[in-house]
C-alpha cells in the first residue's frame, strides 16, 4: 500500500532580513541560534520538510522562537515564504507548488481547503461580530450564499463545541478564553476543511479548559478524519494529540518520529533536555 | 497682479492624469483606481471627486446637468454648476434627456439614460469594506484576493439581528462578477439602474482619491443571499402628490399645517417633465 | 560672475540694483518677452537630518519671466509676487548668457553690494547673539 | 493651425473613453485631419492618442522595425520618457512591427499585480488593414450589449497572446487600435476575444 | 407654457454670499493685507505651513478673505495652489545652510555655538497686556528708536556671518548616534500621486509637515502622554532662514554655481532624541538613540516638535498604539480633508436618510408582528 | 509459520547531557511461530522491556532486524518500517499492553473501547454493539462503562486496557508486565483473559514480574541471562 500525503512540504525557508555573504550559504553559515550575528538576518525556518497524511495529527514541538509558528503562518499564507514548495493532494492542483500561485488562488485554498485555529482568538475571530456570524464568515468565504443553511451549520457546530445556542448571536468578546477557542474551532471546521492547523491552541487556558479543548480536537479528528498539524511548546499537548511528532530548534527540524518514541527515546540532545525537563 | 483661469479649471497635466486613471477604471470595472486628486475650490466631501471627473471630461459642446439628492436646485448642485460654468461656459440643463454629462450626488435620474450620456457619481466613501476593515492597505489586499466575506458578513449579521437586511443607501454591488463596489450612497432603489445600463457610469471620490467605473452593459448585482433576496425601498400605496407617479423614489414630506405626510417625486426634473407631458397642464405654483 | 552668486546679490540687495542693470540693457538692445512674468510654484526638496533622506517640505510661490535677447534666453525667478524684478532678473540673465560687454562692468557694483549684504547679515546676527544665554556662573 | 491642446484633445479623449467603455466601437477622428501636419512615421491617430494621454509622468516603448525616429518624436512632443518594454506604461506598435516582436512584447509587458492591477501597460497598436465591424473576431464582455464583431490586421497568434495576458483577471493589458483611415477602437482586458468560425 | 423649475437654490446662494460680504463689511473697518503680514506673523506662518504653500502675501490675503478662520484660509490657499503650474523643483536644501535666528537644546546645558533665545514668547508672562489696547504709532516709534540705539551701543560688529553647528553632528562624531549615508532616493510627492501604504518616509514627512497644527500637536501629545512609545528629549530646535536655489531647466552641463538663487524661506526645525532598545552584534539588547525629525514653514516650534515625535512613532509601527499606525496618523491630520468631510455633513442627506428610514420601519414592523 | 523473527538485535541509549551511552541489550535472536507465546525472563534491568518497546517501536531501533509477518504488508522489518507503516500496524495488527492505562482524559470506558473499534474503520453502530460485547466479555462491571477510567482500580484498569487492545483482534500482542501491581484475584482474571486470547490464535510476547504467572501460559521462554530461547521447563524460571 502506498499512501499519498495530503500535504507535502519541501524545503520551506523563511528569513527576515536580506542576508549577507557570511550567511548566504546554508552549509557555511554560522548562526547564533537562528540569527546571523553579522547582518542580523533571522533564519526563522530552514529547509523544513514534512508530509501530512490523511486523517493523522502531526505534532510540532519546540520552544518559542524555534520557527514552528512561523512555519504554520507560511503554510496558511499569513506570511510570505522566502522559498520552498508545498503540494496539496488535490485534483485541481496536481503538480502545482501552491506557494507559486497568485494571492487570489491562495485565498481560494485558504477558504476551501484549510482551517486555522490561532493561539490568540483575536486573530481568528471578529470579536465584534456574533459567534454564528463568525462561522458564517468562513462559510461565505467558501461560497455559501444561503442564510438558512449557514445558520443551521453554524448552530450545529456551536452545539458540537458546546456553546449554548442561546448565546450564538452573542459576540465572542463577551466569552471566556476557552469558549472563544471553541468558537474558533467551530469556525475553522465550518467549511469541512481536509486540513486543519492548530497553533498553540491551549496556551494561556486554564488546565481544565485545556483538557476540554484537547478532547474536542481529538474527537473531531476521530469523527471527521481531518488531517491536522498541531504546533505546541507543550509536550503534554503533543502527547495527547499527535500520532507523529517533529521537533524544531532554531528554525530547523532536528528530530521526527512516532510521538511515543520521541517522548520515551528521544535521540537528540535538545529533545532529551526537553523531555527530561517535562518528567 | 493678474489671474487667469484655465478652461475647466485644471491645467492639461492634471486632466491627463485623471483621464488616464479613468480609462483604467473603465478597463477594470468596479476597481477603485487611486489618483492624485487635486485640491479644489469646493470642500473635500462636497463632490470634489465628481467635479474632477466632470472637469476632465467636459468640452465646449457638452451640456451639463448637476443634481444633488435628486434636485437640480439643491444648493450644492447649484454651487458646482456655477463653478463649472464659470471655467467652461458650457450649457447647463435641468432636463435629463438633454444632458451629455450628468453629475449627481446620491441619485440616479429616473429617466432612462442613453448611450450618449455619461453619469458621474460623487462618492464620499468608496471602500465597501471599510466597515469591516479600517486599514486601507488591508482592504486593498482583500480586493486583490477577492475576499469579500466581510461585505456579506455585514448583511448576514443584520439578518441575524433584525431578521432581514437593514442596509440603507450605498448597498454594495458585485461588478462584472469580480469586484465588490460601493455604488455611492444612492438608494437601493437605484442599484438596479446600474445593471446593464446604456450609459457609462463614472464614480469619483476626491477626499479618498479614487476613481472607478461601471461601463455600459455590465453586470451589476446587489449583494444578497439566496433566501434573503435584495429588495428596494418600498413606496407601496404612495404616489407623488404633484404628478401622481408611483414607481419612482419619493421624498416624504410633512404638511406644515395639517401635520400629514405626503409624497413627492425626489427627481424634480422628472416630476416637471411628467407634469408638462400631461394635458392640460394644471395650474399651480409651478406654473410660469 | 557666476549665476548663483549674482542672483544672490541681486535678490538680497535693494531692487534698484537689478533695475539699474536691466535698464542699461534695455536702452541698448531690444528684447522679447517669451514668458511674461507669471506666477507658479517651486517644490522645495529638503534633506532631513535623522536618516539623511530627501522629502518635499512644500511649495514656494514664485514669479518667473523669460526673455530672449540676441537669441539668448534669460530666466528670472524670484520668490513671491514681483513681476518687475522677475523681468529685470531675466534680462540680466540673458545679458550674461549672451556675454554682453556690459556684464563685465557690473562686477564692481555687484561685489560692493555683496559686501554690504554680508555686513548687514552679520550685524543682524550679532544683534541676535544678545539673546544667547551665558552659563558663566562667576565673573572674573 | 496646429492641434488645440485643450479642446481638440478633450474630444479625442472622449472618443477613446467611449471606445474603451464600448469595446470594438470604431470611432472616426477625421475631423482633426487638417490640423495634423506633423512629420512622423506613424498613423496620425496614433500620434493623437499619444498627445492625449502621454506626458512627463509616464513612459512609453515603441515596437517597430525602425522605431528610433518615432521614439524621438513622441518623446519630444509629449515629454514622456522612453522605457524598456517591461517597464513602459504605454506600448506603441507601429504597422511594420513583426508579429514575433509583438508576441514577445506582450509576454514581457506589465500586466499589473493583484493589489494594483492598474500598474499595467496600455497598448496603442496600428492595424495595417482598416478597422471595421466585419466579422473576423467576436467580442463579448462588459460594455458590449450582446456581441460585437471586429476586423483587424492582427494575426491569431497575437490575439492568442493577448488572451494569455488577461487570463488571470484583473491582470492584463488594454489595447487601443488605430488605422490609416483615421479610426480607433479599444479592447480592454475584460473583453473576451475569439475567432469567428470561417464559414 | 408649462411647468419650469424654480431657481430657489440659485437665489438663496446669491443672497447668502451677499450676507457674507455684509457681515465682513458692516463694522466698516478695513484690515490691510500688509498689516496682517506685519502683525499676525504666527497666523501667516501657520496658514503657509498647513497649506504647504510659502507666500506670506497670499496667506495674509487668505486670512483676510477668511475673516481669520484658519481652516478657511488654508482651504483657499490649497485650492489656489491647484491653479498654479509647478515650474521648478528646488535643489536639495541641507539644513546646515540655515541662518539661525533662534536655537535651543534641551539635551545639554550649553551647546557649541550657544543657546540662542531669539524672539520667543516662552518667557513672557501670559498676562493680557492692556497697554496694547491703546497702542499708538508714536509710542511704538519711540520704543524702536531706543531699542535700535541700545543695540548700536551694545552690539559689537565683527563682520562675519557664522553658521552654527548642529548638536546632532557633534554627537554623531562621538559615535552616540547612528550615522547614515546620504540617501538620494527620489522623494514621493503626495500631491502628485495617491498616498499609498505602507508609505515611504518622504511621503510621511510631507504629510506631517503640511498637517493641521492642532491635529499634529494632539497626536504628538497623545503619544507623549502614554498612547505611544516615544518620549523624546529635544536635541535642538532651530528657527531661521533657508536659501533656495533652482537649476536651469535645460542647460546641459551645469554646476552648483550656475543655479538660480530665488530667495529664502523661514522654517522651524527640530531634532528629537529618543532612546530605543536595539540588538547589538552579540544579539544583546542595548540602548541607543534615534532621531525624530520635525520641520514646518514659519515659526511654529510646537508643531515641529510634535512632528518629530510622530516621525519617530511612525518609524516604529510595531508598537500597538494608534499614534504608531501610519494610516491612522497620516490620513487624519490634513486640515482640508478633515474639515471638508466633517462639514459635508451639513449637505442634505434626505435620500440616504429616507432609505435608512425605510429599513428601520421594516425591521420594526417585523419585530412588532412577532 | 514464523510470525516474528528477531535477528541480532541490539539497542544502545545515548544520554547526551551526561555524555554517556548504555548498551541495553545486544545480539538478541529469537523467533516465534504464529499462535505461540514467548515469555521473556531476566533480572530487572536486563533489558526485557527494551525488547518489547523496540518491537513496538516506542524505542528507536538500533542494530539488527525484527521481521514481522504482516497480514497487510507481508514480511516487514519493524526496525526499517516507516512511521506510517508502524501506525497502521499498531492500529490493526500489533497490540501493546502495560500496567499503565494511558488514555484520553475524561473519556468513558465505553467510549474508549468504541474509539478503538472506530479506528479500525467500523461504523458507529457496530462499534457500539461490539464495545458492549467486549466489556462484558472482560467482565468490566456495567456500572463502570460510563465512568472515567482514572477512578478505576488497578485490575479494572488493566482489564479495560486489554479490552481496548483485544477489540482490534491483534495478531501480535505485546504484554509488558501487565500484572505488576495487581492483587491475586485480579491476576487470575487477567490470566484467564490471556488464555482466551491465546486460544483464539493470538501470538503473544510477554514479560511478567512473577514467574508463576507464566506457568502453563508460555510455550517458550527467552532467558536474558543466557540470551537463548528454550522450551518451558521447571526450574529454569525459578532460577532467573
Amino acid at each position: 500500500m502506498h499512501e499519498e500525503p495530503i500535504l507535502h512540504v519541501r524545503n520551506l525557508n523563511k528569513q527576515f532580513g536580506k542576508g549577507c555573504i557570511h550567511c548566504f550559504d546554508k552549509r557555511e553559515r554560522q548562526l547564533e541560534k537562528n540569527y546571523c550575528p553579522i547582518c542580523g538576518t533571522v533564519y526563522a525556518c530552514q529547509d523544513v520538510s514534512l508530509d501530512l497524511f490523511p486523517g493523522e495529527i502531526l505534532g510540532i514541538v519546540g520552544e518559542s522562537g524555534s520557527g514552528k509558528s512561523t512555519m504554520m503562518q507560511c503554510l496558511y499564507f499569513d506570511a510570505p515564504v522566502t522559498s520552498g514548495e508545498v503540494y496539496l493532494n488535490n485534483a485541481e492542483l496536481t503538480g502545482q507548488n501552491i506557494f507559486d500561485l497568485s494571492q487570489q488562488k491562495k485565498r481560494y485554498i485558504r477558504n476551501h481547503k484549510y482551517g486555522m485555529v490561532y493561539q490568540n482568538p483575536v486573530n481568528g475571530l471578529k470579536m465584534n461580530f456574533s459567534s454564528i456570524g463568525n462561522i458564517a464568515e468562513k462559510l461565505i468565504a467558501a461560497g455559501n450564499r444561503n442564510v438558512s443553511s449557514m445558520e443551521a451549520t453554524g448552530k450545529r457546530l456551536l452545539e458540537h463545541v458546546q456553546i449554548p445556542l442561546f448565546r450564538s448571536k452573542e459576540e465572542p468578546r463577551n466569552f471566556s478564553g476557552g469558549m472563544q477557542q471553541r468558537v474558533q474551532i467551530a469556525k475553522a471546521l465550518s467549511n469541512n476543511p481536509p486540513i486543519l492547523f492548530l497553533d498553540e491552541v491551549t496556551t494561556g487556558l486554564d488546565l481544565s479548559v485545556q483538557a476540554n479543548v484537547l478532547d474536542l480536537i481529538k474527537e473531531i479528528q476521530r469523527k471527521w478524519g481531518i488531517s491536522m498539524i498541531v504546533v505546541s511548546h507543550d509536550l503534554a499537548v503533543i502527547r495527547m494529540l499527535a500520532d507523529r511528532t517533529m521537533v524544531m530548534l532554531n528554525g530547523a527540524v532536528i528530530e521526527e518520529g512516532l510521538t511515543d518514541q520521541i517522548l520515551e527515546d528521544p535521540q537528540q540532545a535538545y529533545t532529551q533536555r526537553l523531555v527530561y525537563s517535562l518528567l | 497682479m493678474k489671474h487667469t483661469t484655465h478652461f475647466a479649471f485644471f491645467d492639461e497635466g492634471s486632466k491627463k492624469e485623471i483621464r488616464r486613471t479613468t480609462l483604467k477604471a473603465v478597463a477594470i470595472p468596479g476597481y477603485q483606481v487611486p489618483f492624485a486628486s487635486r485640491e479644489m475650490p469646493i470642500a473635500r466631501g462636497w463632490g470634489t471627486g465628481g467635479l474632477q471627473l466632470t472637469l476632465s471630461l467636459i468640452g465646449k459642446e457638452d451640456t451639463l446637468k448637476v443634481i444633488d439628492q435628486g434636485a437640480d436646485e439643491s444648493v450644492n448642485a447649484v454651487s458646482i454648476k456655477k463653478l463649472v460654468q464659470q471655467t467652461t461656459n458650457v450649457e447647463l440643463t435641468n432636463h435629463t434627456e438633454a444632458a451629455s454629462i450628468i453629475q449627481s450626488r446620491h441619485r440616479i435620474p429616473e429617466a432612462q439614460l442613453s448611450e450618449e450620456q455619461i453619469l458621474v457619481l460623487q462618492v464620499p466613501t468608496p471602500e465597501p469594506l471599510r466597515k469591516v476593515e479600517a486599514s486601507e492597505y488591508a482592504t486593498k489586499r482583500l480586493h486583490a484576493e477577492e475576499e469579500y466575506s466581510g461585505a456579506w458578513l455585514l448583511l448576514f449579521e443584520q439578518i441575524m439581528k433584525y431578521g432581514k437586511t437593514a442596509t440603507g443607501a450605498d448597498h454594495p454591488v458585485y461588478v462584472n462578477g469580480r469586484y465588490v463596489m460601493a455604488p455611492s450612497p444612492i438608494p437601493r432603489f437605484d442599484n438596479p439602474k446600474l445593471h446593464a445600463s446604456k450609459a457609462l457610469t463614472l464614480l469619483g471620490a476626491g477626499r479618498e482619491k479614487k476613481i472607478y467605473a461601471v461601463p455600459p452593459y455590465t453586470e451589476v448585482a446587489s449583494l444578497a443571499f439566496e433566501d434573503y433576496p435584495f429588495s428596494v425601498e418600498s413606496f407601496a400605496g404612495h404616489a407623488c402628490h404633484l404628478c401622481g407617479t408611483k414607481d419612482v423614489f419619493l421624498d416624504e414630506l410633512v404638511d406644515e399645517e395639517t401635520g400629514e405626510t405626503y409624497y413627492q417625486c425626489n427627481d424634480t426634473s422628472y416630476c416637471i417633465d411628467r407634469l408638462n407631458s400631461e394635458e392640460p397642464a394644471e395650474v399651480g405654483h409651478y406654473h410660469a | 560672475m557666476k549665476r548663483k552668486r549674482r542672483t544672490e546679490i541681486l535678490i538680497q540687495s535693494d531692487t534698484d540694483l537689478a533695475e539699474s542693470l536691466a535698464n542699461q540693457i534695455k536702452q541698448t538692445y531690444s528684447f522679447k518677452e517669451i514668458v511674461a512674468p507669471q506666477y507658479g510654484l517651486t517644490m522645495v526638496k529638503m534633506r532631513e537630518s535623522a536618516k539623511k533622506s530627501l522629502f518635499y517640505i512644500g511649495e514656494v510661490l514664485v514669479t518667473e519671466a523669460k526673455v530672449e535677447l540676441n537669441g539668448q534666453i534669460g530666466i528670472g525667478i524670484i520668490q513671491g509676487m514681483h513681476d518687475g524684478l522677475a523681468l529685470n532678473l531675466a534680462i540680466i540673465d540673458a545679458a550674461y548668457n549672451a556675454s554682453f560687454p556690459e556684464t563685465l562692468s557690473w562686477k564692481d557694483a555687484l561685489v560692493a553690494a555683496e559686501a554690504e549684504i554680508k555686513r548687514k547679515k552679520a550685524k543682524q546676527q550679532a544683534e541676535l547673539m544678545e539673546t544667547k544665554v551665558s552659563f558663566e556662573t562667576m565673573d572674573v | 493651425m496646429p492641434i488645440d491642446q485643450v479642446h481638440d484633445l478633450q474630444k479625442v479623449y472622449r472618443s477613446i473613453l467611449d471606445s474603451m467603455a464600448r469595446p470594438g466601437k470604431v470611432t472616426n477622428l477625421e475631423a482633426y485631419k487638417e490640423r495634423m501636419d506633423y512629420e512622423i512615421a506613424c498613423y496620425d491617430t496614433t500620434l493623437l492618442i499619444t498627445m492625449t494621454l502621454l506626458d512627463g509622468e509616464v513612459s512609453f516603448h515603441v515596437i517597430s522595425e525602425n522605431s528610433q525616429v518615432v521614439k524621438d518624436k513622441i518623446a519630444a512632443y509629449t515629454l514622456a520618457k522612453h522605457a524598456p518594454v517591461e517597464e513602459a506604461d504605454f506600448i506603441i506598435v507601429l504597422k511594420d512591427a513583426p508579429d514575433a516582436s509583438i508576441v514577445e512584447g506582450m509576454r514581457a509587458a506589465k500586466t499589473g499585480d493583484l493589489i494594483n492591477p492598474q500598474h499595467s501597460s496600455t497598448w496603442i497598436m496600428e492595424s495595417s488593414a482598416p478597422l471595421s465591424n466585419q466579422n473576423q473576431l467576436k467580442l463579448t464582455g462588459p460594455g458590449i450589449k450582446k456581441q460585437k464583431d471586429l476586423f483587424t490586421s492582427f494575426k491569431p497568434s497575437i490575439w492568442q497572446t493577448r488572451s494569455e495576458t488577461v487570463q488571470e483577471y484583473p491582470l492584463g493589458i488594454d489595447l487601443m487600435l488605430t488605422d490609416e483611415k483615421w479610426q480607433i477602437t479599444c479592447i480592454p482586458r475584460t473583453t473576451n476575444v475569439s475567432e469567428q468560425e470561417v464559414r | 407654457m408649462g411647468y419650469v423649475a424654480v431657481k430657489g437654490g440659485t437665489m438663496a446662494i446669491e443672497a447668502s454670499i451677499n450676507r457674507l460680504t455684509y457681515d465682513r463689511l458692516k463694522e466698516r473697518e478695513i484690515i490691510e493685507v500688509n498689516t496682517i503680514i506685519a502683525t499676525m506673523r504666527a497666523m501667516v506662518d501657520q496658514v503657509m505651513s498647513e497649506s504647504s504653500l510659502y507666500s506670506p502675501f497670499l496667506a495674509a490675503l487668505a486670512i483676510k478673505q477668511a475673516e481669520g478662520s484658519m481652516e478657511e484660509a488654508v482651504f483657499i490657499m490649497r485650492s489656489h495652489r491647484s491653479t498654479l503650474p509647478r515650474l521648478y523643483y528646488s535643489n536639495i536644501i541641507e539644513s546646515d545652510s540655515m541662518l539661525v535666528e533662534r536655537r535651543i537644546s534641551a539635551s545639554f546645558k550649553d551647546i557649541p555655538g550657544g543657546q540662542i533665545l531669539g524672539a520667543t514668547t516662552d518667557y513672557t508672562h501670559r498676562l493680557l497686556d492692556f497697554s496694547l489696547a491703546e497702542e499708538t504709532r508714536l509710542k511704538n516709534d519711540q520704543w524702536m528708536k531706543q531699542y535700535m540705539e541700545k543695540i548700536k551701543q551694545e552690539v559689537k560688529e565683527d563682520g562675519e556671518i557664522s553658521y552654527l553647528p548642529k548638536v546632532v553632528d557633534y554627537l554623531r562624531e562621538e559615535g552616540l548616534f547612528g550615522t547614515y549615508e546620504l540617501d538620494n532616493t527620489m522623494p514621493t510627492d503626495i500631491t502628485k500621486e495617491n498616498l499609498s501604504f505602507p508609505a515611504s518616509r518622504s511621503a510621511r514627512l510631507q504629510t506631517l509637515t503640511r498637517g493641521q497644527t492642532g491635529a499634529v500637536t494632539a497626536l504628538g501629545y497623545a503619544s507623549l502622554r502614554g498612547y505611544g512609545q516615544v518620549h523624546p528629549t529635544v536635541g535642538e530646535v532651530r528657527v531661521g532662514k533657508l536659501p533656495i536655489y533652482v537649476e536651469h531647466p535645460n542647460e546641459p552641463e551645469q554646476t552648483a554655481e550656475d543655479s538660480y538663487y530665488i530667495g529664502e524661506i523661514k522654517v522651524s526645525e527640530v531634532e528629537s532624541f529618543v532612546p530605543v532598545s536595539i540588538k547589538n552584534e552579540q544579539n544583546e539588547e542595548e540602548l541607543d538613540f534615534e532621531i525624530g525629525y520635525g520641520i514646518c514653514y514659519g515659526q511654529n516650534e510646537t508643531k515641529a516638535i510634535a512632528m518629530s515625535i510622530l516621525d519617530q512613532c511612525l518609524e516604529h509601527p510595531e508598537a500597538s498604539f494608534p499614534t504608531h499606525d501610519e494610516e491612522f496618523v497620516l490620513l487624519h491630520i490634513d486640515s482640508v480633508e478633515a474639515t471638508g468631510f466633517i462639514s459635508h455633513l451639513k449637505l442634505p442627506h434626505y435620500v440616504t436618510f429616507q432609505s435608512k428610514l425605510g429599513s428601520i420601519r421594516e425591521v420594526k414592523k417585523k419585530g412588532g408582528a412577532q | 509459520m514464523t510470525m516474528l523473527q528477531v535477528k541480532d538485535f541490539g539497542k544502545r541509549f545515548t544520554i547526551h547531557h551526561l555524555g554517556k551511552t548504555r548498551q541495553a541489550v545486544e545480539h538478541i535472536h529469537f523467533s516465534l511461530e504464529q499462535g505461540g507465546f514467548l515469555g521473556i525472563v531476566g533480572k530487572s534491568g536486563s533489558g526485557k522491556s527494551t525488547i518489547l518497546k523496540s518491537i513496538y517501536r516506542t524505542y528507536y531501533p538500533d542494530t539488527g532486524n525484527i521481521i514481522y509477518d504482516s497480514a497487510h504488508y507481508g514480511l516487514i522489518d519493524l526496525t526499517q518500517a516507516t512511521e506510517r507503516e508502524i501506525l497502521y500496524l499498531r492500529k490493526h495488527e500489533i497490540g501493546y499492553v502495560s500496567q499503565f492505562l494511558d488514555v484520553m482524559p475524561r473519556t468513558t470506558s465505553r467510549e474508549l473501547v468504541e474509539t478503538a473499534i472506530l479506528e479500525m474503520g467500523e461504523t458507529e453502530e457496530t462499534a457500539k454493539l461490539e464495545a458492549e460485547k467486549v466489556l462484558t466479555h472482560f467482565e468490566l462491571d456495567q456500572k463502570l462503562w460510563d465512568h472515567y477510567p482514572n477512578t478505576f482500580s488497578g485490575g479494572e484498569k488493566l482489564r479495560l486496557n486489554i479490552a481496548m487492545a483485544t477489540v482490534k483482534k491483534p495478531r501480535l500482542l505485546l504484554l509488558d508486565e501487565p500484572t505488576a501491581s495487581l492483587d491475586q484475584q485480579s491476576k487470575m482474571k487477567v490470566r484467564e483473559m490471556i488464555e482466551k486470547l491465546k486460544a483464539s490464535g493470538t501470538t503473544l510476547v510477554g514479560i511478567f514480574h512473577d514467574i508463576e504467572f507464566m506457568d502453563g501460559l508460555c510455550d517458550h521462554v527467552f532467558d536474558m541471562q543466557i540470551s537463548q530461547v528454550g522450551l518451558v521447563k521447571e526450574g529454569v524460571m525459578h532460577e532467573s
